[in-house]
Formats: C-alpha cells, structure tokens, sequence
C-alpha cells in the first residue's frame, strides 16, 4: 500500500544520469552489450570505450523504470577509469545495496548485470580482455 | 504533523481520486461535531438527537434532490464500495429464487467487480461483458447477453480510469423492459453529468461524497421505491436506514455530503464547461509532444478526465519525473503495486502502453496556468526519457 | 439551519450514545479537509497522497497505543457496528469447516445479536447466554456452553445500558484455552477502562470513535497476529485495509479517530475518577426519591453510567417530563419505538420496569450543577406523576 | 426512526392538567369509573360531581404516555357543564384529533373512553342519568 520509496542516490542518478547516451558510430575501442526488452519492464545497453584493458568511459541507453536508470547511471559512473577484470566482479547485489532496490525489482538489476555482462563478454570476443 | 509544504506547492490534477472538501461543507461539518453543535445521535428522541435528526433528514432531501429522487429513497453508507457492496450483494441475493445470472462489464470499479465475484463463487453466473462501443457497453450488446434468468445489470455511469460515459438511458430502457433491475454506479458522474434516476429508469444508484468536494467515508445508495426494489442488507444492527445499513448515523459527514450534493447542482453546467475547455488545452498541449494517445475518445467521456498512454517512455519513470504534479498512473494505485490497469487493458492497450498512461482529472481548483505548467514537465521528461531508450524499444 | 439554542441550554446525560468531539480532534480533522490540507486519496502514490497516508499510519499506531495491539493489527471500518459484523461474520464463516457453533449473550449490543441471528439462520448454532452472574456472564457459565464444535465467543467488555462490565480476561483465558475465538464489543469501555489485547487474550476487539470525543462514522476492529485470526471479508472492492475492509480511506475520520484515542490514554484515569464520584451524587440523589432501583449492581458497572427504574411511573411520561435534559429511556431508542429494552429485560425486569427506566451517562463536561438540576428536575416530575396516577397502579 | 411529536396542546395538558386528582370521599354526587391496567400503558380514573344529570365538575388520575395523561385531562376540561347525555357523545376519535395522537396509540384513546363510559354508566346505575 505504500508509495515506492526511492533512495537519494536513485533520485539523483534519475534526475542527472551519468554516461547518458551513446558513442558517435566510428569512435575506436568502443564495445557493447545489450538485454531485456519492454516486456522484461527493462531494455538497456551498455557501452565502454576502452584503452587496452582499461574502460576510459562507460555510456548507457535505458528503457525502464528509475530505479533501472539509476542502475545503469551508478554502474557507469563506477565503470569509468575501471579495469576490465575488475569490472567483471561488479555484482547485481552491489548495485541495489548501493541504491537501495526494493525486493521487487531484483529482476531489473540482474538485466542490468546482463548487459554489462555482454559488454564485458563483447570485449572479450574483440580480444581486449585476456584471460 | 507532516509536511505540507509539499502538498501545497503541488499540482492538483487528480481530482477523480478525490477532491478537496469545499469550505462551506467543512463549515457545515464541524457544525455537527463540537459540544454547542449537533453532535447528538440522530436517533436519540430527545431535543439534541432531534436537532441532529433534521440535519440528516435535511441531508437526504439535498442528495435526493440532485438525482430527481425522493429522500425516502436515499440510504446513507459509508462511501460507494459500500453501496456497491449492498446494491450488488443484497439485490442479486433477494432475487435468487428468480434467477442467479447477472451482468456486468470488465472495466467497473472494484468496488463492482468483487462483489460480482463473491457471488460467482457462491454459485452465480456472471457475464463479463467487453466494451464495444468505443469502450462501452452497447445497449445491443447488453441486450445479446440477457436471458431469461438474468435478474441484474450493472454499469457504471463514467468511467474512473477513461472518463468514458455510458448511455445510461438507453441501458436503462431496456433492463426495465425486461424486468431486469439495472445498478448504475455514478461515484464518477453525481454532480458532473446530468442524473434523473426516473427518465434513466435506475433502479439503485450508488454515490460517493467525497468526488464533488464532500467527506471521505460517507456515500449513498439510491433504491427506487416506484418501482420497488427490494434488497437484502449486507450488514446487520441497529435497525437505522430502513434496516438496510446499521450504525450511528455520522451526521457531520451526512449533512456534508448533503451540501456538497447541492452545491454541485449549482454549479454543475458552469464547472463543466470551463473543465472541457482546459482538457481542450491540455489534450492539444500533449498532442504537441507528439507519440501521446487519449485511451477513450474525447467526445464520448465526461470532460473533466483526460486518460493518455505516452509511447516510448516506462510508467514509473514518466510518474517519477513529474514531482510536483499529483496524477493517477495506468497501474492499480489502490495497491501501490505495478499492475497495468485491467481498464486499459480492456480496451485493447498492452500491459506496457496500460503503464505508460496518465489519468489527468481536472477539478474547481485547475487553472490555466497549472495545464501550461504539466504540459511544459511532460513535454520535457517525455523526451528526455525517450531519448535515454535504446532504439529497439521505441 | 436547526434551532441549536435548545441543544445549548440542554443538560446532556447522554454521552453513552454519542459525545461531543474533542475540539482538537475537530481540529485535526480540519487538516484533513480542504484545499491546503491532507485531503489526498491516501492511497494514491504521488506525495499529496503520501502526506495522507502518513496521517492515516499515524492514527493506528495512536489507536494501537491504547491497547497494547500493533499497528497492523487495526482495521478501521465505519464504526463498531460494521466492525461487530466483520468479525463475527467474517470469522464466524472462516472456520465453518471446524464447526457451526457460536456463543454470546443476550445482553449484548444489536450490532453483535443481529450478525449473529444472521448467521443463525444461514445454519449456525447460537447459544444465547443469559448472563447470570450480577447482570453478567460468568466464565463457569460460558465454560458450560463450550462444545468441541464452538468455534466463536463475543462478549461485550462494558454494556452500554447497564454499563455492566464482563471479566474479560478470565472470558478471553477461558477461549483461548479451548482453541475458540474470541471477540469483544469495546465500542463502550475503550478509553474508559483498561484495555490490553493480549493480557486477556482477545482475538478480535470492536471499536468506534464516537463514544470517545471523536467522530461518528468511524471505528476499527483490532485482529490479532499473533496467534494469527484469520476472517472472510464482509464487503468486496479496492482491496484497502489487507483486503478486509474496502472503500477510500477517510483520512479526516481516521486522524480524529487517532487522536481521540491518544488523548483518551492520558486523561482516562482522571476522567472516570471524577465522573465516579459524580455518579455518586447522582444516586444518593436519585435514591432520596424514593421507589427506585438501580439496573446492574454499582460495584461491577462502569463509572459513567447509571441505569435507574422508578417505580409508579410511566416510562414516556417520565422522558417527556425531562424537557430539557437529554438521557436516554428503557425503550429501545434506536427505533424511535417503545419496546422495551432486551437488556433489562435479561437483567429479570418486566415490560413496564424497563420502561421506566433511565439511563444516565456522565461524561467529559458533566458538572456537580448539572447532577443537581437533574435530581431536582426528576425528584418533582417522578413525585408529581406517582400523585397523578391510581392507586391500583402503584 | 422519528422521535414521537407531540401537539402543542398534549405539552399543556400534561404539564399543567385540568382536574389531576380525586374528589375527598363523601363529597355528594361523584360517580366514577376504571379502565386499563400497567400491563396495557394505561391506567385511568374517572370521577364525575353530578347535580341531576348535569356535570359540575371531572377529575382523573392516569399513570400513562404523555397523550394519555393529556386526553384524559383534555376530557376532564371538557365534561365540565356537559350534560350526562351530552358527554355520553364524546367520542375517541374527537380525543385523538384534537390532540393529533399518533396512530399507534389509539390503544390508549379507546381505554380512556372505556373509563368515561364506566364513569357515565355508574351514573345510570345510580339513577342520575334517565333514559
Ligand atoms: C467508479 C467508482 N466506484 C466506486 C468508488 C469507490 O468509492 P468510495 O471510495 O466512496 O468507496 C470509486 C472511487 O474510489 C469510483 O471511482
Ligand atoms: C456496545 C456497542 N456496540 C456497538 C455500537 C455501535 O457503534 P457504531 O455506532 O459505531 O456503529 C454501540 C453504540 O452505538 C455500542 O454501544
């Protein structure tokens, strides 16, 4: 019965998001995943531009409700300057611990690891990353 | 207590959830709730109760007066789900020797649907009609569903979600005509349409106070008495209301009801012009965004509800970014959950289209400079939002 | 509207049909009404919304507060009577796979006795306890009446014509020990008396506002978490209060209710102590008449009400002599009619007896002068209409 | 549902009654008569002082709803100067339309022309009244 509650951060991130877009077509180093679709209630890509394997800047398209967006922005945000390795570690439960995602929208939070996860996954296929 | 700061800078367009209360109402109220007012039980026989007694009976010709009724047909409830409730429950089961088919449609209220589904499980068959006609029932196709052992109809006069407005009249004749008592729920039209519950040939009629600037908590339900209908009560007391619906009778909210119910016949035809010209600005403000769609055609829905799906945009998001504007969404806000709205559904939009819908509903309150304001937020999230989306889901 | 000076100079001894509201509670209310204030639907989840919802929290906790109960263990409903129905009905159909027979008195209040007829004739087994011990029911007698297939009690706490009082925690130790529910009528004793849900281990417990300073139209039934009191709904629709109790939340009834009963937490010892001894003085007064009996032995009655018969004269005569003074009468009042009172009549009194009584109900404004200009009043009629009446009638 | 509504002259007759009381025994004259009982709501009392078949005076005693006490008072008023064939005319239905007794009390009415015909048919036992 109550209104959804939204963390500061969320408030934040929704209003001003962080890597908000995506890179002109032709920029070098840039990968990318995507996941969900409308249905899903979440639809979102990820982008980073990379130098070897460091990400120099992370952008994101998103189609979803705020507590999405501002996944997708906080992710972003901590994405740049990252390594790749380090970025695969990047959990589903950091994302709503540090937003505060109610229980309901677990879902969403794990399409967002999902895109990131194909970023990463695309990076790899482009030989960026070697493990 | 709270913060109310908040309340008061906000942009009130959500007038068909519930309205203020008008000041001359409050007024009247609190006449009836301090120890020099009429605070006696109106069921009291000595002189206080009396004076308390007059008020209430005062307030029943005034409700009955705006519906062309007679107040011996009013009994006071506490709000429309409870006149639903006994309209519903008590004339389906008096009539159960008759017949045990009833008919309503999918885009009632709550209050409607459930007691249509209490009896479906205790052994009632319920047809569920689909809006047709523009997103109402026909008098064709209500006539389709009929039979022989249909004993009640019910159908709301305007929609709460679309605004849409029924051909009460037209249903009415032929439930009549068919010795089928018809159930009308006005908590939606009572006081902005036109009502007469003879020329509509309604047999009961359920109201609510607290949509035209009268009290949460207080309702009506109309049971005509020429032509009789008889009900069973769905709860059970002190005897009060004709034995129909027990309890202290609340005279401040019965007597606030009562003014409000006159003063919206007052002001009625006035309120709604003005109402339809700014729903005419702001439908045509919202068009400018480009990708909107009114859920209801305008030209058959009462002009103070606006219902529009935005393309392209999340719900929640698009409500999350209008802070400062207080709208209804296209999920079931009663229970703060996601739902998409099952009266969008019914007319046809999927669950993501039904979410990205916002009921405007204008009210005495709403001015031109509030619509000018909505349009300039909307116009702004809506792009802003519809830039952020990835293309595959535009 | 109403000629309110003869309530002003009326000397009201009828706070045990309604009372006055508290003028903060009016207050409170007010908030809740207009324009400026927290009039939202408080189910809507944009911030007017939220802001109603918080004051709506708020007055659970307030009346939780007085009872020992959680927050979530309140349902507010329309008053006591709507929530006597919930519970019995509602229970009482819940647990109709564990048995059909239900148990209570035939003193209680008609929004316990009519439910229960209800369920009576839809097949249940009543018991019908005559209380037996001072005007009351004893926990021996009830423990007579339990059967393997009982599944409810409901026992009023204190009775609203006799103002006697049940020993609700030895009834309630007794039930719960035989794995029955137990409900409670506390639409007379809340605020007045001591009330802890769980020390005398009460499943279910009805209330209503306006016996306490707040507002008619509004009241609550407590059910327990723990152990977990399970119930079917009486009405159907939007799903409000956990599904059990549908209809907009009336944000200005709840809030009034809340306060009243937090303020009726901190003045409840000093308010019944003073009106103790008022009553006190009402009786020696009464009694120095002559030829009167008090219904329901003082010492087991609670402090504000005094149920008196006078013999030799006529129950409406000795009414109509009262100009002047609000009290109510042996006949049932609730009709206007001149039945007499049940209840007496289960105290053993007969027809005329019960007529002839009164009672009077002392409240938050009863003064020393008011108990005087009454026992003045009443010593002059009850002589002069015993003189005007034959001797074979005396 | 109404509280009962009382005429104008029901409220005078019964706080200030015309004839309330009994004649001291051996007065010369007075006949009387009975009606009703506690279990009815009623209980009345006639008496009438005669000079020949001339009413000098009526009194009565009632224990009875406010109509009654009224009626009977409004009776005792009227018998006053009546001839004894003249008051064997007074009928209920005059009673109740001068002081607009609601229907559910005419009940009342027929006891207290049950007491004045007692009252009236002493009198023609004791050969005040020749027919
Ligand atoms: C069409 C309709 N019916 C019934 C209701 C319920 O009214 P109430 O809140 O008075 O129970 C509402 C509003 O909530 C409504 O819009
Ligand atoms: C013991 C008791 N139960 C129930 C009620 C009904 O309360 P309400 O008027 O709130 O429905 C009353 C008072 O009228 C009462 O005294």
């Amino acid at each position: 019965m109550n209104a959804p509650a939204y963390a500061q951060l969320v408030r934040q991130h929704f209003s001003r998001p962080v890597g908000a877009g995506c890179f002109e077509p032709g920029v070098p180093g840039v990968v990318q995943g995507c996941a969900g679709s409308r249905e899903q209630g979440l639809a979102v890509q990820f982008q980073c531009r990379l130098d070897g394997e460091k990400i120099l800047e992370a952008r994101f398209l998103a189609w979803g409700c705020p507590h999405s967006i501002a996944g997708a922005s906080w992710l972003a945000e901590r994405l740049a300057g990252m390594g790749l390795v380090e970025a695969a570690r990047i959990t589903g439960n950091e994302v709503s611990a540090a937003l505060d995602v109610p229980a309901d929208k677990l879902g969403s939070i794990l399409i967002l690891e999902d895109a990131l996860g194909a970023c990463l996954e695309n990076a790899r296929q482009r030989h960026y990353l070697n493990e | 207590m709270t913060d109310s700061s908040a309340t008061a800078k906000t942009i009130y367009l959500d007038y068909a959830a519930t309205t203020p209360v008008d000041s001359a109402v409050v007024k009247v109220m609190v006449e009836c709730l301090g120890e020099d007012g009429d605070f006696a039980n109106p069921s009291s026989v000595h002189a206080p109760g009396v004076a308390a007694r007059v008020r209430v009976e005062n307030a029943r010709e005034q409700v009955a007066g705006l519906l062309g009724a007679r107040s011996g047909e009013i009994i006071f409830t506490s709000g429309a789900t409870e006149a639903d409730n006994l309209a519903i429950r008590g004339a389906g089961l008096f009539q159960v020797h008759k017949g045990r088919h009833i008919i309503t449609s999918k885009s009632e209220h709550r209050a409607v649907l459930d007691p249509f589904k209490s009896l479906e499980k205790e052994g009632f068959e319920v047809t569920w009609l689909v809006p047709e006609d523009h997103g109402r029932v026909s008098a064709e196709q209500l006539q389709a569903a009929l039979r022989p052992d249909t004993t009640l109809v019910s159908l709301m006069h305007v929609n709460n979600e679309t605004g849409l407005v029924h051909d009460i009249a037209a249903l009415g004749q032929l439930c009549r005509s068919h010795g089928v008592l018809f159930h009308v729920d006005a908590a939606q039209s009572a006081g902005k349409l036109p009502i007469d519950v003879r020329a509509m040939q309604i047999d009961m009629m359920s109201f609510s106070a607290h949509k035209i600037y009268g009290p949460k908590g207080i309702g009506a339900l109309f049971v005509s008495r020429e032509p009789r209908c008889n009900l069973y009560p769905v709860s059970y007391g002190g005897g009060q209301e004709q034995g129909l619906r027990p309890g202290t009778l609340a005279t401040h909210q019965i007597a606030g009801m009562g003014l409000a119910f006159e003063l919206a016949a007052g002001r009625m035809q006035a309120d709604q012009q003005r109402l339809h010209e700014l729903r005419e600005v702001l439908w045509s403000g919202l068009q400018a965004i480009g990708g909107v769609t009114a859920n209801g055609e305008l030209e058959y829905s009462a002009p103070n509800i606006l219902n529009v799906s935005f393309q392209g945009v999340e719900g929640e998001s698009l409500l999350f970014g209008l802070d400062g504007i207080a709208v209804s969404s296209g999920s079931a806000c009663a229970s703060g959950s996601r739902e998409p709205s099952y009266v969008l559904r019914s007319l046809g939009l999927d669950d993501q289209a039904a979410q990205s819908s916002l009921r405007f509903s204008l009210g005495r309150s709403t001015s031109r400079d509030d619509i000018d304001v909505v349009v300039s937020m909307l116009s702004a999230q809506v792009r802003r939002l519809r830039a952020l989306a990835p293309d595959w889901v535009k």
